[in-house]
């Protein structure tokens, strides 16, 4: 702990010069909550604040996608990201939603959160990118079991997944929490807004659910950073990433090792690109 | 038992119009026989075809779609099946992971000179679906009967 | 005599068996005759390395199994280095011979033998031994004096020795060679 | 410059003057040979005519040994035959995982393909090696007119021997070059001598030989330079005998490049032996020897 | 609510045998806004299409369902039918009842369901259509066509001739490609070149055809009928507005280059027209850039413009060419230490050329011959007064530069005479003295006076000078005194500095050294100090405190000290004087050894404890580096130094007072005469731009360095470096004679002919000379030229494979007398460098015996190209059939794998072939080896089984055709793909074989794929015909069934950038509201003329931001909808 202590004091350092110098404009973190075992996102803005930042296993929320919520980008972003929200920073950039330099990365090398669903699968504990470390790098621990869940559920006769699911989708109460809380979840209107178009029907029924949650699983498909943010934000607790993590493993299978968010010039998401010797199944 | 009898199902088939429409015109041109319950959209290129097109039939109570173009490397528009042959690997996966039955979602290549291949292609097709029955899954069938009721029927 | 294309299905499923042992594609030669035209044995073979594929795209295996050509082949690979079609004319020689030896096909003896005594010859040493090996083949080849007028010239210049140099694991020689040799005839 | 060594049968034999004057050489430039302890013959063209196993078997087994005894070090092969099957053997252990366990069941021993198989043509044509000969070159040859004669296994299979070049390959050339002596561009180099049909196969082998001299001859060549027992044996075992049959007058003895190397080094051929060589080739050297002394 | 107009066709019978159409009908009525329904006989004809129309009025219908035939079929008509109505064309729907319903069923009852979910499909779809409106773009009637030759000058011509602006851009110095170096073109034997020579003038002359030679394409932007091409006009160092076309230039011109356009087989000029017809008929120089040698040289001396002209036996002009630069030939040539040399191209083969002793010839044959003549000042005289300090190389070459250009120039010199460190630092025997002074001469007697016994601070001072009217001082006193030792007893009697003894030695007052003499250091002027002690009978030895690898002075010098006795003592450095009773008796030394290299990578020594030891020593001289005298310039009123007590003067030799300017030694310390030269002259343009207020270059031009890589010199023929006489080792002991004799004319010659002529160009300036309209531009650049088009003719033609490296077996291109059939091309024809005479390359003797084969890369998956390159059969044919003609009593041998003839005659032809008697062997060549002057093919005749070989005097290889290189990168430039071999990719192989896959740009010829030149030019007409028709209209009419953004919804991810296969989306910045704010964000945007409407983008948009026109989300989701009732 005294080690994650030494982190949280180093980071409020940092975050106080950042403030101080005006290389930021605000300080995108952790915050402390009434509750002992909470933080929420806080936006210290000046020096004096820097103490609120927090810094222990409780900081569970993914950060990245706060940057979006800033249109006008008068000033640098600092934000404090870790493995997975610095992929989630890279999805971005790579998707034209930020510029790399109006963003301040503030590096911190995560052991895994209290959230273990969220942490359990995580690759990338060091942070991919970063424009200052906190603390130092931790030791990765090479996932074995990325797509153990997929492979299981693919077992299953095709009836089997379909009631699965169907179970699934009965509870879903399209609360878009998932959508909203995604880094990759960036475009300006979502296809499930879009009832005029009728890529989405109003009608609350697990068909709906799941045309919502299946195409948005093939929309993210491809680019997913597997943060599991949708996975903990969903208040039915859908399991989420075993939709998503489907079309990852196939990417895997068909196109090569893949994971997303690793660098700022990633490879063309899949759908958005192609090789004239991929496989072709529908001669 | 005669409820099955009298059932046909309803078949999307997704057509470039360079390549497979052409096919299935040429076809009608020989005289060429296959199942009725065969409809064909016509798009420019199949790498026009959304997969969330797909999604919308089978919601609407189509008992299985099928997707086709030109061959690769034949693509009237240089690259367009390319994508094609990507969205839909994976896209048929994903409703085979969702518990729909691969055989109600395929993709072919058939090109403008390949009537014979278009016709058997679809003879199979209506066959196996046929074989599967009507379309249970991923299917709202409240928007089916609402839409039989608004049929004004004569 | 006039020959007949209508091989057998099965023989054509050994030939394909068999250039396959070999990594070659029949169908990619276009009988040029670089390989005949480079090989340093042609003149000495009964059918050309070409005709040797030749034969085999029509699927008459048996003339080749019996030919000399494979035999005579000294494996230089010069013919698999020129091919334009990339097929490894040296290779499939190879395979062929331990085909025909298979099948106790040995239409140049000598060379099958010399083979045999060489590896008896490491049978019974892990080394092979010049004198041992030389002698005994003109012995069983019958040719008792070729190159005799060479060894006086050897033995002065102590280019020979007549103690053999002896691998110290005979035994795990042997065990290795015989495990190898199951399925090929033993030597 | 260290490696582990694999003489090969012909050293012990016909081939002493190689092994001689390898010795002599890498001594004199400081490269160290550390010989496989209990080596096994590589089984030559005999083995893999005859099964291709048992060429595998036998090979496996030697560079199984030279892995055990020697982790880190490439294993030297002067024979160009030994060299061939041993790569060949190398290769196919690296060509799979499922190969090389047949191997690994085969030999029943652990082996798992990492030493380097490299001829005597590749450690002494390495930049570090090329400059200590040329420091300890104290009797250049000057003048000599060398064809440097490859032979079929240092350059075929291509991907098997990996020569600089197919056809015309430069190495031993370069390496000769050091020596005062003058390699000639001739079109032989890498034609077949006939192998093991010299004793198996005379009618048909005896030609080949025949060829290669005559080329050598008609581009100036004074001396064969080789890097293989075999080949060396058979184009100085025929000459004289040609010269007899077909009334030839080819006069162009045989050497080891590495003779070559050794005497420019300051051996003397008698050391060396070259008056071993059946075709005289003494004489040829002595009056270069002398040449080159005064050259320095 | 819309007004559906539905029309049900019967087709005859085609479609109402096979369905109810009345059912269809009645169905139709109750679909959504479906407001009128009818069912027709034949909907195309006539008087359906009217009845159509009326009900449009009479019903007031707003979209239209045709049921009838295949839209492909009929869509268009009834969309030329609506533009005479209300509805806009594209508010219709065409429901295939018939290919893909009457006549594919059976059964009438379920067809007729099956119709009447088409045609709800089609309601419900047009529902949903918009009015579209085609957009147009305007056409630039001018095209580009990129490669000249056959292809692109017939094309050039066809389009010009249908009235239209043409720009023809050629890489090479002429049009005419490949074909004008043919000699014959087979089937019908005529004369290649008189069949395409007038093409190449018809094009010259042609008002409406631009030709840009010497020229590429670098970029090319826009879209079909708007294209902007960037075209580099490379330099050609001649200005061809004013180039007659004689051949002036090319007679004087001394470098012998080889001719690309002969493939090697002769020499051309570096200045050269590509071909006698050549057009346009107008030089060019080859020049690759510097060459090392003048690169290289501190002066930059054209070294390799004298070389070339002694080649040639011209060493007036060779000597006019040094003297551009410095009047020093004879100085330098013997003294220069020569940089030049040590970066000749000659090292990476065999040994460097000779270059400073060539110099030295020059000078040296001027003398001999009474021909040293004056130098010429050409510029009219200034009044200017300008006062050099020291008439060292610095200070004098200084005033040679400013006398040329017409300034009054004095010399002031310290010393009796003048010459400075040349005169009294380096000794007799390495330059006679003689040649200096009558150098020195040349300078006088362009009127610069040199007043000697004037020392600065003493006898002069600026202010003096500049009282007496001298505008500009440029000081370059040298350095002119030693370093100190810093041991122990340095100043006892007998320790001389070095520079001193020399200037003794030098200035005649032949100083006595005694019997013993050490040298202390490892420069020049310690070998100097040590051979002139030898020659004056001392017994000397050099010590120096590192070893022999790091001494500075030149090699050479080291070698000569040794060769003449002087001894070395390496890594050994003095400690201490010893002298007894004030004479100096002996020095302690210590040994070193070499530690670590320092910053400049010179490992510096080291001592080592207890290796003192001490030698006997009578005289000790140091020469461990010189400095400046700093006392007369002080005393002058100069005081201006830099930490080395140097004279503080930037790059530009200027000072900090505006008209004092300083150089040389004095600036920089001890450096070498070619340095100091170079100083002077820098200092003389300095003080020009000072004086005239200009801002000229300092440095003389130069381009950058033409280094030529080692394997580009692999064929050139090795020759040693010319060897230099000396006189007897006894005289070079005891006398201060020259050692160096230099070179005779003979020698000089052979050493200048040594020269591989690097950049090609020498800038000898011998053209400049020569050319009566001045049309040389020697320091011309390559030009950028902007030009608009509206379509581009690709037509850049193919190569021969390189088959060298790639067919060792072939000799890999060791033998001359293997050549390729372009080669034999140019063999045979008459204006070729044999005048049409077959004769071998190697000893240029008529070949008897001539094989030919085929094949060679081609169908050679292995080595080459899988493809057969379709025109080698042919010509094979058409090369033996030349053989047997042109070659009395010859045979010729055709090595073949199939014979392709396949065209007019070509079958004929070859058969003719056979008739002349050419013997086809059918198999491949497997080796081609040289013995005793033959040329042995050992192939195969797989007819009769046998291997045979032929001996031959010569071999041609009918090598693949690949395409011409850069033609990648072209194809990147203009966005247009290519297959694996690297040829261009038609659009379609069958249907669209001249156009590419990006509108407006088409292909012609062999830059496509191998092919004949009839072939290839009805190619080059079709493209023409293609352009013509693009060119026919003011303006494109483009498809408005393309894709549409809707900014709101696009959050510019860019996705559909990368789907886009005619490169038509990019991101745009658009200004949109945020709350109080404008911000600034990308969002994708079609470019409606090069969308072609695939709708990859709007397949791949997730939030469906980019849709089709004519096939929108929207549109299709209706029909699936419908589809599914």
């Amino acid at each position: 702990m005294s080690q994650v202590n030494e982190m949280q004091a180093q980071l409020r350092k940092v975050a106080a010069e950042l403030l101080e110098n005006d290389t930021v404009g605000y300080i995108i973190g952790w915050g402390a909550t009434r509750f002992p075992d909470r933080t929420t996102p806080v936006f210290i803005h000046e020096a004096k604040d820097a103490d609120k930042l927090m810094w222990n296993e409780y900081c569970v929320n993914g950060l990245a996608k706060y940057v979006l919520d800033d249109k006008i980008k008068a000033k640098k972003i600092g934000i404090c990201i870790r493995g997975c929200d610095s992929r989630a920073i890279n999805r971005l950039i790579i998707d034209n939603q930020i510029k790399r330099e109006n963003v301040y990365l503030i590096g911190l090398p995560c052991e895994g959160k209290a959230d273990k669903i969220k942490c359990g699968k995580c690759a990338h504990k060091n942070p991919v990118i970063h424009d200052v470390l906190i603390g130092d790098l931790v030791a990765e621990t090479p996932v074995t079991d990325r797509f153990k869940a997929v492979e299981d559920q693919e077992k299953l006769t095709s009836d089997e997944k379909h009631a699965y699911w169907k179970g699934v989708y009965d509870k879903c109460i399209r609360c878009f929490a998932c959508r909203n809380v995604c880094p990759v979840c960036s475009c300006k209107e979502c296809f499930a807004d879009q009832y005029r178009v009728g890529w989405q029907g109003k009608q609350n029924n697990s068909t709906e659910n799941w045309n919502y949650g299946l195409t948005r699983s093939y929309h993210v498909g491809d680019r997913c950073v597997e943060c599991g943010e949708c996975e903990r934000v969903c208040p039915m607790d859908l399991p989420l990433m075993l939709q998503n993590r489907k079309m990852l493993k196939d990417i895997n299978e068909l196109f090569g090792d893949y994971e997303c968010g690793l660098s700022e010039e990633d490879r063309a998401p899949i759908l958005g690109d192609y090789d004239l010797s991929d496989r072709d199944e529908f001669m | 038992m005669s409820v099955i009898k009298e059932w046909e199902p309803k078949i999307l088939v997704f057509t470039c119009n360079w390549c497979t429409y052409t096919g299935a015109d040429l076809a009608g041109l020989n005289r060429m026989k296959y199942p009725e319950n065969v409809r064909l959209v016509r798009v420019p290129c199949s790498s026009r075809v959304n997969p969330q097109f797909i999604l919308r039939a089978f919601m609407k109570g189509c008992d299985g779609v099928l997707v086709c173009g030109c061959h690769p490397g034949d693509c009237h528009y240089v690259s367009g099946n390319y994508f094609t042959r990507r969205r839909f690997m994976l896209m048929q996966r994903l409703l085979e992971y969702n518990g729909v039955d691969p055989a109600r979602f395929q993709a072919r290549w058939i090109s403008g000179s390949e009537a014979a291949k278009f016709r058997d292609t679809m003879i199979r097709v209506s066959k196996e679906i046929k074989a599967l029955g009507p379309n249970t899954k991923f299917r709202e069938d409240w928007y089916v009967k609402e839409a039989i009721a608004n049929e004004p029927s004569k | 005599m006039e020959i007949s294309l209508n091989t057998p299905a099965a023989t054509l499923a050994e030939i394909g068996t068999i250039v396959d042992k070999a990594h070659v594609e029949l169908h990619k030669c276009y009988q040029c005759g670089k390989c005949t035209a480079g090989c340093p044995m042609a003149d000495s073979m009964d059918i050309t390395p070409r005709e040797v594929i030749r034969h085999l795209q029509l699927g008459l295996l048996a003339e080749v199994l019996r030919c000399e050509a494979v035999w005579v082949c000294a494996s230089c690979h010069t013919c698999s280095a020129r091919c334009p079609n990339e097929v490894d004319v040296a290779h499939l020689m190879e395979v062929l011979r331990q085909e025909a030896k298979k099948r106790n096909i040995t239409p140049v003896p000598d060379v099958d033998k010399f083979a045999r005594i060489f590896i008896s010859n490491i049978r019974s040493f892990g080394k092979s031994h010049e004198v041992v090996l030389c002698a005994s083949y003109n012995v069983w080849s019958g040719h008792l004096f070729q190159d005799v007028m060479t060894f006086p010239h050897l033995v002065m210049n102590k280019l020979v020795f007549f103690k053999p140099h002896v691998v110290k694991d005979k035994t795990a020689v042997r065990r290795i060679m015989d495990k190898a040799l199951k399925g090929a005839d033993k030597a | 410059m260290k490696y582990s060594y694999f003489p090969g049968c012909a050293m012990k034999g016909a081939g002493k003057a190689y092994d001689f004057s390898i010795k002599y050489v890498t001594k004199k430039i400081g490269m160290e040979l550390l010989e496989i302890d209990d080596w096994n013959c590589c089984g030559a063209t005999a083995a893999h005519s005859t099964s291709a196993d048992l060429a595998l078997g036998l090979n496996a087994r030697t560079l199984a040994l030279a892995e055990a005894q020697y982790p880190d070090l490439e294993i030297a092969v002067p024979c160009a035959a030994c060299y061939s099957a041993l790569r060949s053997a190398l290769f196919s252990a690296r060509s799979s995982k499922e190969k090389l366990a047949k191997i690994q069941d085969l030999i029943e021993m652990p082996y798992e393909g990492k030493n380097e198989v490299i001829s005597f043509l590749e450690t002494f044509s390495r930049p570090d090696a090329m400059k200590a000969i040329t420091e300890n070159v104290v009797k250049p040859l000057g003048g000599l007119k060398v064809a440097c004669y490859y032979g079929c296994l240092t350059s075929r299979p291509a991907k098997i021997a990996g020569p600089d070049d197919v056809e015309n390959p430069m190495q031993m050339d370069d390496i000769v070059a050091l020596t005062g002596a003058i390699s000639v561009d001739w079109a032989f180099k890498t034609e077949c001598c006939g192998g093991a049909h010299h004793v198996s196969y005379q009618k048909g082998a005896v030609p080949l030989v025949d060829r290669i001299l005559r080329n050598a001859q008609a581009n100036g060549a004074e001396a064969i330079a080789t890097a293989c027992p075999l080949c060396c044996l058979n184009l100085d075992m025929r000459q004289g005998e040609l010269n007899k049959k077909n009334g030839t007058d080819y006069n162009i003895p045989i050497y080891y490049f590495t003779e070559l190397l050794a005497m420019s080094m300051g051996a003397t051929p008698k050391e060396v032996g070259v008056e071993k060589h059946f075709f005289p080739a003494l004489s040829l050297m002595e009056k270069y020897l002398v040449k080159g002394g005064s050259a320095v | 609510m819309s007004r559906i107009g539905v029309f049900v066709c019967h087709c005859g019978s085609n479609i109402a045998s096979g369905v109810h159409i009345d059912k269809v009908v009645e169905a139709a009525k109750l679909f959504p806004n479906v407001v009128y329904c009818e069912d027709n006989k034949y909907t195309c004809s006539e008087p359906g299409q009217f009845k159509i129309k009326a009900a449009i009025v009479e019903h007031r219908l707003d979209r239209v369902v045709v049921c009838t035939c295949s839209p492909r079929m009929h869509e268009s008509t009834f969309r030329k039918m609506l533009k005479g109505t209300t509805i806009n064309p594209y508010m219709l729907e065409v429901a295939n009842l018939r290919e893909q319903c009457s006549w594919v069923h059976t059964d009438k009852d379920k067809a007729t369901d099956k119709a009447i979910s088409l045609v709800r499909m089609a309601a419900a779809k047009v529902n949903e259509n918009t009015s579209l409106f085609p957009s147009k773009i305007k056409v630039t009637k001018r095209a580009l066509v990129i490669g000249g030759g056959i292809a692109g000058m017939q094309t050039a011509l066809d389009i010009a001739d249908a009235g239209h602006q043409v720009t023809l851009v050629e890489r090479e110095p002429s049009i005419g490609g490949k074909m004008v170096m043919l000699d014959k073109t087979f089937p019908t034997m005529d004369c290649s070149a008189c069949i395409s020579t007038p093409k190449m003038v018809e094009c010259s002359s042609h008002p409406n055809i631009t030709i840009m030679t010497s020229s590429e394409v670098e970029k090319v932007d826009g879209y079909i009928g708007n294209f902007q091409a960037i075209i580099r006009q490379k330099a050609r160092y001649v200005d061809h507005s004013l180039c007659k076309g004689c051949s002036d230039c090319m007679d004087a011109c001394p470098v012998q280059a080889r001719n690309n356009f002969d493939l090697g087989l002769g020499k051309r000029k570096a200045v050269y027209t590509l071909f006698p017809q050549a057009v346009p008929n107008k030089a060019v120089i080859e020049k690759k850039g510097a060459s090392p040698c003048k690169f290289n040289c501190p002066a930059h001396l054209d070294a390799h413009g004298y070389m070339a002209l002694t080649g040639v036996g011209r060493y007036e002009e060779a000597l006019g060419v040094v003297r551009r630069t410095t009047p020093f030939a004879g100085v330098l040539g013997r003294v220069c230490f020569h940089p030049c040399e040590e970066n000749c191209s000659r090292n990476k083969i065999d040994q460097p050329l000779a270059i400073a002793t060539v110099k030295r010839f020059l000078a040296d044959n001027a003398r001999k011959s009474g021909k040293l003549g004056k130098i010429a000042v050409t510029a009219e005289p200034k009044d200017q007064k300008i006062a050099i300090i020291g008439s060292g190389p610095a200070g004098l070459n200084c005033a040679y530069m400013l006398a040329l250009e017409g300034y009054k120039v004095t010399v002031f010199e310290a010393l009796p005479k003048p010459g400075g460190m040349l005169k009294v630092g380096i000794p007799d025997y390495r330059l006679d003295k003689a040649v200096l002074a009558e150098e020195i001469k040349l300078i006088e007697d362009m009127g610069v006076e040199i007043k000697c016994n004037t020392r600065i601070g003493k006898d002069i001072s600026f202010k003096a000078l500049r009282g007496k009217g001298y505008k500009a001082f440029f000081i370059a006193i040298g350095a002119h005194t030693d370093s100190k030792l810093n041991v122990p007893g340095e100043d006892a009697l007998g320790v001389v500095a070095g520079v001193d003894f020399l200037r003794e030695s030098n200035l005649g007052n032949n100083p006595k050294p005694g019997k013993r003499v050490i040298v202390v250091g490892g420069g020049n002027v310690a070998m100097d100090a040590a051979r002139t002690a030898l020659r004056l009978g001392s017994d000397v030895t050099v010590l120096y405190r590192r070893s022999e690898a790091e001494m500075p002075a030149n090699a050479l010098e080291i070698d000569h000290a040794r060769e003449e006795g002087v001894k070395f003592e390496f890594l050994a450095a003095p400690m201490e004087i010893i002298s007894e009773n004030g004479k100096l008796s002996g020095v302690k030394s210590i040994r070193n050894r070499l530690g670590e290299p320092d910053a400049k990578g010179r490992r510096s020594p080291v001592p080592i404890p207890g290796s003192e030891f001490i030698l006997g020593v009578d005289t000790l001289i140091k020469a461990i580096g010189q400095k400046v005298v700093q006392e007369d310039l002080t005393a002058a009123g100069f005081t201006l130094y830099d930490r080395w007590g140097n004279i503080a003067a930037n790059a530009e030799t200027k000072t900090e007072l505006a008209d004092v300017f300083a150089g040389g030694d004095a600036q920089t310390g001890p450096a070498t005469v070619i340095e100091a030269i170079a100083a002077g002259n820098k200092a003389a343009k300095a003080i020009m731009n000072y004086l005239e207020g200009t801002e000229l270059p300092i440095e003389p031009y130069l381009m950058p360095e033409a280094t030529v890589e080692a394997d580009e010199l692999k064929n050139v023929p090795r020759a040693a470096r010319g060897r230099m006489p000396m006189i007897p080792i006894q005289d070079r002991r005891s006398t201060f004679k020259e050692a160096e004799l230099g070179f005779d004319e003979k020698t000089a010659v052979a050493e200048a002919l040594r020269c591989v002529n690097c950049a090609v160009c020498s800038e000898c300036r011998a053209c400049e000379t020569a050319c009566q309209s001045k049309a040389i531009l020697r320091e011309q650049e390559d030009e950028l030229i902007t030009q608009d088009f509206g379509a581009i003719v690709v037509t850049t033609g193919y190569e021969l494979i390189d088959w060298a490296p790639l067919y060792g077996e072939y000799g890999g291109g060791r033998y001359p007398d293997v050549i390729t059939g372009l080669q034999f091309e140019r063999l045979v024809n008459a204006s070729g460098p044999t005048e049409g005479h077959i004769l071998r390359p190697s000893d240029q003797t008529e070949p008897k015996n001539v094989v030919i084969i085929k094949c060679v890369g081609s169908r050679d998956e292995n080595k080459g190209k899988a493809y057969c390159s379709r025109a080698c059969c042919m010509y094979g044919a058409k090369h033996a059939h030349q053989v047997l003609d042109k070659i009395p009593d010859s045979r010729c041998y055709v090595f073949y794998m199939d014979v392709r003839t396949a065209g007019k005659g070509y079958e004929e032809f070859y058969g003719r072939t056979r008739e002349d008697g050419a013997m086809y062997l059918r198999g491949r060549v497997a080796k081609i080896y040289q013995e005793g002057g033959k040329l042995i093919c050992k192939g195969e005749d797989s007819l009769l089984g046998k291997a045979v070989t032929v001996e031959a005097d010569m071999v041609v290889l009918e090598t693949a055709m690949v395409p011409s290189p850069g033609v990648v990168k072209l194809a990147g430039i203009l966005g247009i793909s290519t297959d694996p071999d690297k040829w261009l990719n038609e659009a379609h192989p069958k249907l669209r074989p001249v156009e590419t896959n990006s509108a407006g740009i088409f292909l012609a010829g062999t830059c496509q794929g191998p092919k004949d030149i009839p072939d290839t030019v009805a190619q080059a007409g079709a493209a023409a015909a293609k352009v013509s028709a693009l060119f026919s209209n003011d303006e494109l009419e483009t498809n408005p069934m393309i894709s549409k953004v809707i900014d709101e919804k696009c959050s510019g991810c860019g996705l559909c950038v990368g789907c886009c296969p005619y490169t038509a989306i990019s991101l745009q910045e658009i200004e949109e509201r945020v709350g109080a704010l404008r911000v600034k964000r990308l969002v994708a945007s079609v470019n409606h003329a090069l969308c072609q409407g695939c709708g990859a983008c709007a397949g791949a948009c997730r939030p469906g931001a980019i849709d089709l026109q004519g096939f929108s989300n929207r549109q299709l989701l209706e029909e699936v909808d419908a589809l599914c009732l």
